[in-house]
Protein backbone atom coordinates (compact mmCIF):
# COMPACT_ATOMS: atom_id res chain seq x y z
CA UNK A 1 0.00 0.00 0.00
CA UNK A 2 1.66 2.75 -1.04
CA UNK A 3 1.38 5.68 -3.49
CA UNK A 4 3.67 8.25 -4.25
CA UNK A 5 4.20 11.13 -6.82
CA UNK A 6 8.22 12.24 -8.27
CA UNK A 7 10.25 14.10 -10.92
CA UNK A 8 12.12 10.65 -10.64
CA UNK A 9 12.09 7.56 -13.04
CA UNK A 10 11.18 4.23 -11.53
CA UNK A 11 13.00 1.09 -11.36
CA UNK A 12 10.11 -1.93 -11.60
CA UNK A 13 12.23 -4.30 -10.30
CA UNK A 14 13.22 -3.19 -7.10
CA UNK A 15 9.68 -1.92 -6.23
CA UNK A 16 8.74 -5.55 -6.72
CA UNK A 17 11.29 -6.71 -4.63
CA UNK A 18 10.43 -4.18 -2.11
CA UNK A 19 6.88 -5.35 -2.46
CA UNK A 20 7.86 -8.82 -1.82
CA UNK A 21 10.54 -8.73 0.21
CA UNK A 22 10.61 -11.34 3.59
CA UNK A 23 6.93 -12.94 2.28
CA UNK A 24 6.12 -16.14 0.70
CA UNK A 25 2.04 -15.62 0.53
CA UNK A 26 2.30 -13.72 -2.72
CA UNK A 27 1.73 -16.28 -6.27
CA UNK A 28 0.84 -12.78 -8.34
CA UNK A 29 1.95 -9.95 -9.57
CA UNK A 30 0.01 -7.72 -12.31
CA UNK A 31 2.03 -4.69 -12.75
CA UNK A 32 1.07 -1.90 -15.30
CA UNK A 33 3.39 0.62 -17.07
CA UNK A 34 2.83 3.33 -18.97
CA UNK A 35 4.78 5.67 -21.66
CA UNK A 36 5.43 8.83 -23.36
CA UNK A 37 4.50 7.97 -27.02
CA UNK A 38 6.06 9.63 -29.61
CA UNK A 39 3.15 9.81 -31.73
CA UNK A 40 3.02 10.07 -35.64
CA UNK A 41 5.62 11.31 -37.99
CA UNK A 42 5.85 15.05 -38.40
CA UNK A 43 3.33 15.76 -35.48
CA UNK A 44 6.00 13.95 -33.82
CA UNK A 45 5.96 14.32 -29.73
CA UNK A 46 9.08 16.63 -28.53
CA UNK A 47 8.34 16.72 -24.67
CA UNK A 48 5.31 15.80 -22.91
CA UNK A 49 5.14 17.94 -19.51
CA UNK A 50 2.75 16.61 -16.45
CA UNK A 51 0.97 18.66 -14.38
CA UNK A 52 -0.47 17.72 -11.01
CA UNK A 53 -2.51 19.30 -8.01
CA UNK A 54 -0.08 18.70 -5.34
CA UNK A 55 -2.37 17.13 -2.41
CA UNK A 56 -5.20 16.22 -3.94
CA UNK A 57 -2.75 14.09 -5.77
CA UNK A 58 -1.87 11.80 -3.33
CA UNK A 59 -5.72 11.74 -1.59
CA UNK A 60 -6.94 10.51 -4.41
CA UNK A 61 -4.47 8.12 -5.07
CA UNK A 62 -4.86 6.57 -1.81
CA UNK A 63 -8.30 6.79 -2.17
CA UNK A 64 -8.18 4.43 -5.36
CA UNK A 65 -5.52 2.11 -3.92
CA UNK A 66 -8.13 1.57 -0.83
CA UNK A 67 -11.20 0.88 -3.39
CA UNK A 68 -9.25 -1.64 -4.64
CA UNK A 69 -8.05 -3.12 -1.39
CA UNK A 70 -11.31 -3.08 -0.45
CA UNK A 71 -13.17 -4.84 -3.81
CA UNK A 72 -10.38 -7.45 -5.06
CA UNK A 73 -8.14 -9.93 -2.57
CA UNK A 74 -4.66 -8.47 -2.78
CA UNK A 75 -1.81 -8.54 -0.46
CA UNK A 76 -0.27 -5.37 -1.69
CA UNK A 77 -0.44 -2.53 -4.14
CA UNK A 78 1.51 0.43 -5.89
CA UNK A 79 1.24 3.58 -7.90
CA UNK A 80 3.76 5.49 -8.82
CA UNK A 81 3.09 8.90 -11.11
CA UNK A 82 5.92 10.80 -12.67
CA UNK A 83 5.06 14.84 -12.98
CA UNK A 84 7.63 17.29 -15.08
CA UNK A 85 9.05 17.47 -18.31
CA UNK A 86 9.34 13.92 -19.74
CA UNK A 87 10.47 12.57 -23.66
CA UNK A 88 9.14 9.96 -25.64
CA UNK A 89 9.86 6.47 -24.40
CA UNK A 90 9.93 7.78 -20.88
CA UNK A 91 7.78 5.71 -17.89
CA UNK A 92 4.79 7.85 -16.75
CA UNK A 93 3.22 5.76 -14.19
CA UNK A 94 3.48 2.05 -12.64
CA UNK A 95 1.09 0.35 -10.88
CA UNK A 96 1.57 -2.79 -9.18
CA UNK A 97 -0.79 -5.19 -7.55
CA UNK A 98 0.00 -8.50 -5.73
CA UNK A 99 -2.30 -11.37 -4.57
CA UNK A 100 -2.03 -15.12 -4.41
CA UNK A 101 -3.80 -15.52 -7.42
CA UNK A 102 -3.39 -13.87 -10.66
CA UNK A 103 -7.38 -13.44 -11.48
CA UNK A 104 -7.30 -10.82 -8.40
CA UNK A 105 -3.76 -8.99 -9.19
CA UNK A 106 -5.11 -8.88 -12.95
CA UNK A 107 -8.44 -7.32 -12.05
CA UNK A 108 -6.98 -4.66 -9.29
CA UNK A 109 -4.09 -3.39 -11.33
CA UNK A 110 -6.49 -2.50 -14.49
CA UNK A 111 -9.02 -1.16 -11.84
CA UNK A 112 -6.29 0.83 -10.57
CA UNK A 113 -5.51 2.15 -14.25
CA UNK A 114 -8.85 2.88 -15.05
CA UNK A 115 -9.95 4.70 -11.74
CA UNK A 116 -6.30 6.53 -11.39
CA UNK A 117 -7.23 7.39 -15.64
CA UNK A 118 -10.92 9.57 -14.55
CA UNK A 119 -9.86 10.33 -10.88
CA UNK A 120 -6.36 11.64 -10.37
CA UNK A 121 -5.34 15.35 -11.03
CA UNK A 122 -2.61 14.83 -13.68
CA UNK A 123 -2.66 16.71 -16.70
CA UNK A 124 -1.13 16.25 -19.73
CA UNK A 125 0.75 18.83 -22.49
CA UNK A 126 2.32 17.70 -25.37
CA UNK A 127 5.13 20.01 -26.86
CA UNK A 128 4.72 19.06 -31.03
CA UNK A 129 8.23 18.94 -33.00
CA UNK A 130 6.68 21.29 -34.76
CA UNK A 131 7.00 24.02 -32.09
CA UNK A 132 3.21 23.75 -31.11
CA UNK A 133 1.98 22.75 -27.88
CA UNK A 134 -1.48 20.83 -27.33
CA UNK A 135 -3.21 19.43 -23.59
CA UNK A 136 -4.13 16.38 -24.73
CA UNK A 137 -8.23 15.54 -24.32
CA UNK A 138 -9.54 13.39 -22.30
CA UNK A 139 -11.04 10.07 -23.96
CA UNK A 140 -14.38 9.09 -23.64
CA UNK A 141 -13.24 4.97 -23.72
CA UNK A 142 -11.48 6.01 -20.39
CA UNK A 143 -14.59 7.40 -18.80
CA UNK A 144 -16.39 4.18 -20.27
CA UNK A 145 -13.24 1.67 -19.31
CA UNK A 146 -14.38 3.66 -15.54
CA UNK A 147 -17.86 2.54 -15.45
CA UNK A 148 -17.53 -1.02 -16.28
CA UNK A 149 -16.28 -1.28 -12.37
CA UNK A 150 -19.55 -0.09 -11.22
CA UNK A 151 -22.28 -1.41 -13.91
CA UNK A 152 -21.61 -5.09 -12.80
CA UNK A 153 -20.45 -6.06 -16.24
CA UNK A 154 -17.52 -7.78 -14.64
CA UNK B 1 -11.91 31.78 -0.23
CA UNK B 2 -8.77 30.35 -2.11
CA UNK B 3 -9.34 29.37 -5.59
CA UNK B 4 -6.98 27.13 -7.78
CA UNK B 5 -6.85 26.89 -11.67
CA UNK B 6 -4.79 23.60 -13.42
CA UNK B 7 -3.85 23.08 -16.72
CA UNK B 8 -5.62 25.23 -20.01
CA UNK B 9 -7.71 26.68 -17.25
CA UNK B 10 -4.54 28.07 -15.49
CA UNK B 11 -3.06 29.48 -18.55
CA UNK B 12 -6.03 31.27 -19.64
CA UNK B 13 -6.71 32.80 -16.44
CA UNK B 14 -2.63 34.00 -16.24
CA UNK B 15 -2.52 32.54 -12.48
CA UNK B 16 -2.13 29.48 -10.44
CA UNK B 17 -4.67 30.62 -8.12
CA UNK B 18 -6.56 33.35 -6.55
CA UNK B 19 -7.78 34.75 -3.10
CA UNK B 20 -11.06 36.20 -3.49
CA UNK B 21 -13.99 37.57 -1.57
CA UNK B 22 -17.22 35.84 -2.89
CA UNK B 23 -20.11 37.91 -2.70
CA UNK B 24 -23.06 35.99 -0.54
CA UNK B 25 -25.43 34.98 -3.82
CA UNK B 26 -22.28 32.68 -5.13
CA UNK B 27 -23.70 29.23 -3.02
CA UNK B 28 -22.55 25.97 -5.51
CA UNK B 29 -19.53 25.71 -7.59
CA UNK B 30 -21.33 26.44 -10.53
CA UNK B 31 -22.24 29.75 -9.20
CA UNK B 32 -18.75 30.15 -8.33
CA UNK B 33 -17.90 29.65 -12.14
CA UNK B 34 -20.60 32.01 -13.55
CA UNK B 35 -19.44 34.70 -11.03
CA UNK B 36 -15.94 34.43 -12.20
CA UNK B 37 -16.94 34.80 -15.61
CA UNK B 38 -17.77 38.57 -15.02
CA UNK B 39 -14.81 39.21 -12.96
CA UNK B 40 -12.60 39.78 -16.49
CA UNK B 41 -11.77 38.90 -19.54
CA UNK B 42 -9.15 36.25 -18.65
CA UNK B 43 -11.76 34.54 -16.47
CA UNK B 44 -14.56 34.76 -19.29
CA UNK B 45 -12.51 32.73 -21.78
CA UNK B 46 -11.73 30.38 -18.94
CA UNK B 47 -14.41 29.55 -17.87
CA UNK B 48 -16.19 29.83 -21.64
CA UNK B 49 -16.95 26.32 -21.73
CA UNK B 50 -18.17 25.85 -18.12
CA UNK B 51 -19.87 22.63 -18.78
CA UNK B 52 -16.31 20.97 -19.49
CA UNK B 53 -14.74 22.45 -16.70
CA UNK B 54 -14.82 20.02 -13.71
CA UNK B 55 -14.27 20.46 -9.81
CA UNK B 56 -12.53 20.09 -6.29
CA UNK B 57 -13.42 21.08 -3.19
CA UNK B 58 -11.09 20.78 -0.45
CA UNK B 59 -8.99 18.06 -2.68
CA UNK B 60 -12.21 16.16 -3.40
CA UNK B 61 -13.94 15.83 -7.00
CA UNK B 62 -17.28 17.75 -6.76
CA UNK B 63 -20.05 18.16 -8.94
CA UNK B 64 -20.97 21.74 -10.35
CA UNK B 65 -24.21 21.47 -7.81
CA UNK B 66 -22.08 21.09 -4.94
CA UNK B 67 -22.55 24.11 -1.99
CA UNK B 68 -19.02 25.70 -1.42
CA UNK B 69 -20.30 25.68 2.21
CA UNK B 70 -17.10 26.17 4.52
CA UNK B 71 -14.64 24.51 2.06
CA UNK B 72 -11.25 26.35 2.26
CA UNK B 73 -10.15 25.53 -1.38
CA UNK B 74 -11.85 25.10 -4.47
CA UNK B 75 -10.08 24.31 -7.43
CA UNK B 76 -10.99 24.29 -11.32
CA UNK B 77 -9.45 22.50 -13.68
CA UNK B 78 -10.03 20.55 -17.45
CA UNK B 79 -10.66 16.48 -17.18
CA UNK B 80 -7.72 14.58 -16.06
CA UNK B 81 -5.38 12.98 -18.71
CA UNK B 82 -2.87 11.29 -16.37
CA UNK B 83 -1.84 7.42 -16.56
CA UNK C 1 8.88 -11.91 -29.79
CA UNK C 2 10.45 -13.99 -27.45
CA UNK C 3 9.86 -16.86 -25.65
CA UNK C 4 12.62 -18.56 -22.96
CA UNK C 5 12.95 -21.63 -20.50
CA UNK C 6 15.68 -20.82 -18.28
CA UNK C 7 16.78 -22.10 -14.66
CA UNK C 8 18.32 -18.92 -14.19
CA UNK C 9 15.99 -15.94 -12.43
CA UNK C 10 15.24 -12.90 -14.87
CA UNK C 11 14.96 -9.35 -14.33
CA UNK C 12 11.84 -7.43 -15.07
CA UNK C 13 13.09 -4.02 -15.19
CA UNK C 14 16.21 -5.11 -17.88
CA UNK C 15 13.34 -7.37 -19.88
CA UNK C 16 11.80 -4.41 -20.23
CA UNK C 17 14.38 -2.15 -21.49
CA UNK C 18 15.10 -4.66 -24.28
CA UNK C 19 11.41 -5.20 -25.24
CA UNK C 20 11.46 -1.29 -25.70
CA UNK C 21 14.58 -0.38 -26.47
CA UNK C 22 14.98 2.39 -29.41
CA UNK C 23 11.13 2.53 -29.96
CA UNK C 24 8.72 5.25 -29.08
CA UNK C 25 5.65 3.64 -30.24
CA UNK C 26 4.70 1.78 -27.16
CA UNK C 27 2.31 3.51 -24.60
CA UNK C 28 1.57 0.51 -22.20
CA UNK C 29 3.10 -2.31 -21.07
CA UNK C 30 0.79 -4.99 -18.49
CA UNK C 31 3.38 -7.63 -16.56
CA UNK C 32 2.22 -10.76 -14.64
CA UNK C 33 4.91 -12.58 -12.44
CA UNK C 34 4.29 -15.93 -10.98
CA UNK C 35 6.22 -16.40 -7.68
CA UNK C 36 6.27 -19.50 -5.40
CA UNK C 37 4.35 -19.72 -2.28
CA UNK C 38 5.37 -20.56 0.86
CA UNK C 39 2.10 -22.90 1.63
CA UNK C 40 0.06 -22.72 4.65
CA UNK C 41 1.69 -22.71 8.12
CA UNK C 42 2.85 -26.38 8.68
CA UNK C 43 2.31 -28.01 5.62
CA UNK C 44 4.12 -25.08 4.38
CA UNK C 45 6.47 -25.66 0.84
CA UNK C 46 10.03 -26.00 1.23
CA UNK C 47 11.20 -26.37 -2.62
CA UNK C 48 9.59 -26.83 -6.10
CA UNK C 49 10.82 -28.30 -8.56
CA UNK C 50 9.71 -27.41 -12.12
CA UNK C 51 9.56 -30.13 -14.88
CA UNK C 52 9.21 -29.68 -18.14
CA UNK C 53 9.03 -31.18 -21.80
CA UNK C 54 11.99 -29.72 -23.88
CA UNK C 55 11.28 -28.73 -27.41
CA UNK C 56 7.65 -28.87 -27.03
CA UNK C 57 7.50 -26.03 -24.12
CA UNK C 58 9.25 -23.77 -27.11
CA UNK C 59 7.01 -24.96 -29.63
CA UNK C 60 3.75 -24.55 -27.09
CA UNK C 61 4.95 -21.08 -26.02
CA UNK C 62 5.99 -19.84 -29.65
CA UNK C 63 2.00 -20.93 -30.63
CA UNK C 64 0.50 -19.56 -27.80
CA UNK C 65 2.63 -16.15 -28.40
CA UNK C 66 1.97 -15.78 -32.17
CA UNK C 67 -1.58 -16.50 -31.28
CA UNK C 68 -1.38 -13.37 -28.95
CA UNK C 69 0.24 -11.32 -31.56
CA UNK C 70 -2.51 -12.44 -33.88
CA UNK C 71 -5.71 -11.92 -31.80
CA UNK C 72 -4.44 -8.43 -30.01
CA UNK C 73 -2.79 -4.80 -30.99
CA UNK C 74 0.34 -5.49 -29.72
CA UNK C 75 4.07 -4.79 -30.41
CA UNK C 76 5.57 -6.59 -28.79
CA UNK C 77 5.18 -9.72 -26.45
CA UNK C 78 7.49 -11.73 -24.35
CA UNK C 79 7.20 -15.05 -21.89
CA UNK C 80 9.91 -16.36 -19.62
CA UNK C 81 9.59 -19.35 -17.70
CA UNK C 82 11.89 -20.75 -15.06
CA UNK C 83 12.47 -24.93 -14.99
CA UNK C 84 14.71 -27.00 -12.05
CA UNK C 85 14.52 -26.32 -8.34
CA UNK C 86 12.99 -22.87 -6.59
CA UNK C 87 12.41 -21.67 -3.08
CA UNK C 88 9.56 -20.07 -1.54
CA UNK C 89 9.44 -16.12 -2.89
CA UNK C 90 11.13 -17.24 -6.37
CA UNK C 91 10.11 -15.55 -9.48
CA UNK C 92 8.24 -18.93 -11.44
CA UNK C 93 7.39 -16.98 -14.86
CA UNK C 94 7.36 -13.44 -16.72
CA UNK C 95 4.77 -12.16 -18.95
CA UNK C 96 4.89 -9.10 -20.49
CA UNK C 97 2.70 -7.49 -23.36
CA UNK C 98 3.39 -3.93 -24.98
CA UNK C 99 0.76 -2.19 -27.12
CA UNK C 100 -0.18 1.70 -28.34
CA UNK C 101 -2.80 1.18 -25.47
CA UNK C 102 -3.56 -0.26 -22.06
CA UNK C 103 -6.60 -2.68 -23.27
CA UNK C 104 -5.05 -4.44 -25.24
CA UNK C 105 -1.98 -4.41 -23.31
CA UNK C 106 -3.93 -6.00 -20.49
CA UNK C 107 -6.02 -7.70 -22.59
CA UNK C 108 -2.42 -10.08 -24.37
CA UNK C 109 -0.90 -10.62 -20.53
CA UNK C 110 -4.00 -12.36 -20.06
CA UNK C 111 -4.32 -14.18 -22.29
CA UNK C 112 -0.81 -15.37 -22.52
CA UNK C 113 -1.13 -16.35 -18.89
CA UNK C 114 -4.47 -18.52 -19.44
CA UNK C 115 -3.07 -20.13 -22.80
CA UNK C 116 0.64 -20.96 -20.73
CA UNK C 117 -1.48 -22.28 -17.81
CA UNK C 118 -3.03 -25.03 -19.60
CA UNK C 119 -0.80 -25.67 -22.56
CA UNK C 120 2.89 -25.32 -21.90
CA UNK C 121 4.18 -28.54 -20.53
CA UNK C 122 5.41 -27.70 -16.98
CA UNK C 123 4.65 -29.38 -14.28
CA UNK C 124 5.18 -28.61 -10.67
CA UNK C 125 5.84 -31.07 -7.75
CA UNK C 126 5.92 -29.14 -4.05
CA UNK C 127 8.50 -30.58 -1.32
CA UNK C 128 6.85 -30.30 1.46
CA UNK C 129 8.67 -29.16 5.06
CA UNK C 130 7.56 -32.72 6.48
CA UNK C 131 9.48 -34.63 3.73
CA UNK C 132 6.68 -35.30 1.69
CA UNK C 133 6.49 -34.70 -1.76
CA UNK C 134 3.76 -34.17 -4.19
CA UNK C 135 2.60 -32.84 -7.57
CA UNK C 136 0.60 -30.22 -8.35
CA UNK C 137 -2.75 -30.85 -9.21
CA UNK C 138 -4.24 -29.02 -12.57
CA UNK C 139 -6.75 -26.73 -10.94
CA UNK C 140 -10.18 -26.07 -12.59
CA UNK C 141 -10.60 -22.37 -12.75
CA UNK C 142 -7.73 -22.48 -15.03
CA UNK C 143 -9.56 -24.25 -17.80
CA UNK C 144 -12.14 -22.20 -17.33
CA UNK C 145 -10.52 -19.35 -17.39
CA UNK C 146 -8.80 -20.37 -21.04
CA UNK C 147 -12.36 -21.22 -22.15
CA UNK C 148 -13.03 -17.76 -22.24
CA UNK C 149 -10.98 -16.75 -24.78
CA UNK C 150 -13.06 -19.15 -27.25
CA UNK C 151 -16.11 -18.82 -26.27
CA UNK C 152 -17.15 -15.03 -27.00
CA UNK C 153 -17.66 -13.73 -23.19
CA UNK C 154 -14.93 -10.84 -23.97
CA UNK D 1 8.93 -45.88 -31.57
CA UNK D 2 10.48 -43.36 -28.88
CA UNK D 3 7.63 -42.89 -26.08
CA UNK D 4 8.37 -40.07 -23.45
CA UNK D 5 7.05 -39.90 -20.15
CA UNK D 6 6.67 -36.84 -17.47
CA UNK D 7 5.69 -35.90 -14.00
CA UNK D 8 4.08 -38.53 -12.22
CA UNK D 9 3.88 -40.63 -15.19
CA UNK D 10 7.61 -40.74 -15.70
CA UNK D 11 7.63 -41.52 -11.89
CA UNK D 12 5.42 -44.20 -12.35
CA UNK D 13 6.76 -46.10 -15.14
CA UNK D 14 9.70 -45.42 -13.81
CA UNK D 15 12.28 -44.10 -16.92
CA UNK D 16 11.68 -40.93 -18.85
CA UNK D 17 11.54 -42.75 -22.32
CA UNK D 18 11.27 -46.41 -23.81
CA UNK D 19 12.11 -47.37 -27.47
CA UNK D 20 9.90 -49.76 -28.45
CA UNK D 21 8.74 -51.94 -31.36
CA UNK D 22 4.58 -51.58 -31.08
CA UNK D 23 2.11 -54.52 -32.55
CA UNK D 24 -0.04 -53.24 -35.64
CA UNK D 25 -3.25 -53.12 -33.81
CA UNK D 26 -2.27 -50.07 -31.84
CA UNK D 27 -3.56 -47.44 -34.18
CA UNK D 28 -4.33 -44.44 -32.13
CA UNK D 29 -2.93 -42.85 -28.60
CA UNK D 30 -5.08 -44.60 -26.55
CA UNK D 31 -4.25 -47.67 -27.91
CA UNK D 32 -0.59 -47.48 -27.25
CA UNK D 33 -1.63 -46.75 -23.82
CA UNK D 34 -3.74 -49.82 -23.59
CA UNK D 35 -1.43 -51.56 -24.67
CA UNK D 36 1.17 -50.52 -22.40
CA UNK D 37 -0.73 -51.27 -19.50
CA UNK D 38 -0.18 -54.98 -20.44
CA UNK D 39 3.54 -54.35 -20.37
CA UNK D 40 4.55 -54.70 -16.42
CA UNK D 41 3.23 -53.46 -13.44
CA UNK D 42 5.00 -50.33 -13.91
CA UNK D 43 3.08 -49.46 -17.01
CA UNK D 44 -0.02 -50.80 -15.64
CA UNK D 45 -0.01 -48.49 -12.09
CA UNK D 46 1.11 -45.61 -14.31
CA UNK D 47 -1.92 -45.95 -17.08
CA UNK D 48 -4.23 -47.11 -14.19
CA UNK D 49 -6.27 -43.72 -14.82
CA UNK D 50 -5.92 -43.33 -18.63
CA UNK D 51 -8.47 -40.93 -18.57
CA UNK D 52 -6.61 -38.15 -17.05
CA UNK D 53 -3.17 -38.43 -18.80
CA UNK D 54 -2.67 -36.60 -21.73
CA UNK D 55 -0.66 -37.00 -24.87
CA UNK D 56 1.52 -35.45 -27.51
CA UNK D 57 2.78 -36.34 -30.97
CA UNK D 58 5.90 -34.96 -32.20
CA UNK D 59 5.22 -32.32 -29.56
CA UNK D 60 1.88 -31.04 -30.20
CA UNK D 61 -1.08 -31.81 -28.04
CA UNK D 62 -3.42 -34.70 -29.30
CA UNK D 63 -6.52 -36.13 -28.19
CA UNK D 64 -6.28 -40.05 -26.85
CA UNK D 65 -8.45 -40.91 -30.62
CA UNK D 66 -5.66 -39.17 -32.40
CA UNK D 67 -3.36 -41.79 -34.73
CA UNK D 68 -0.01 -42.00 -34.57
CA UNK D 69 0.38 -42.62 -38.19
CA UNK D 70 4.31 -41.55 -38.80
CA UNK D 71 4.98 -39.68 -35.83
CA UNK D 72 8.60 -40.31 -34.54
CA UNK D 73 7.79 -39.16 -30.49
CA UNK D 74 4.79 -39.95 -28.47
CA UNK D 75 4.47 -38.27 -25.22
CA UNK D 76 2.44 -38.87 -21.91
CA UNK D 77 1.77 -36.43 -19.13
CA UNK D 78 -0.74 -35.37 -16.80
CA UNK D 79 -2.38 -31.76 -16.82
CA UNK D 80 0.11 -28.98 -17.10
CA UNK D 81 0.95 -27.25 -14.09
CA UNK D 82 2.83 -24.30 -15.41
CA UNK D 83 2.71 -20.72 -14.72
Amino acid sequence: MAVRVQEADFDIAAEMKLLTRGRTDIGAIATFTGLVRGGAEGGGIAEMTLEHYPGMTEDELARVEAEAQRRFDVQATLIIHRVGALKPGDNIVLVMAASRHRKAAFEAAEFLMDYLKTRAPFWKKEQKADGTAEWVDARESDTEAERRWSSGAR
Amino acid sequence: MKICYFAWVREKVGRSEDVLDVPGHVVTVGDLMQWLKTQGAEYEAAFAQAKVIRAALDRAHVKHDAAIGSAREVAFFPPVTGG
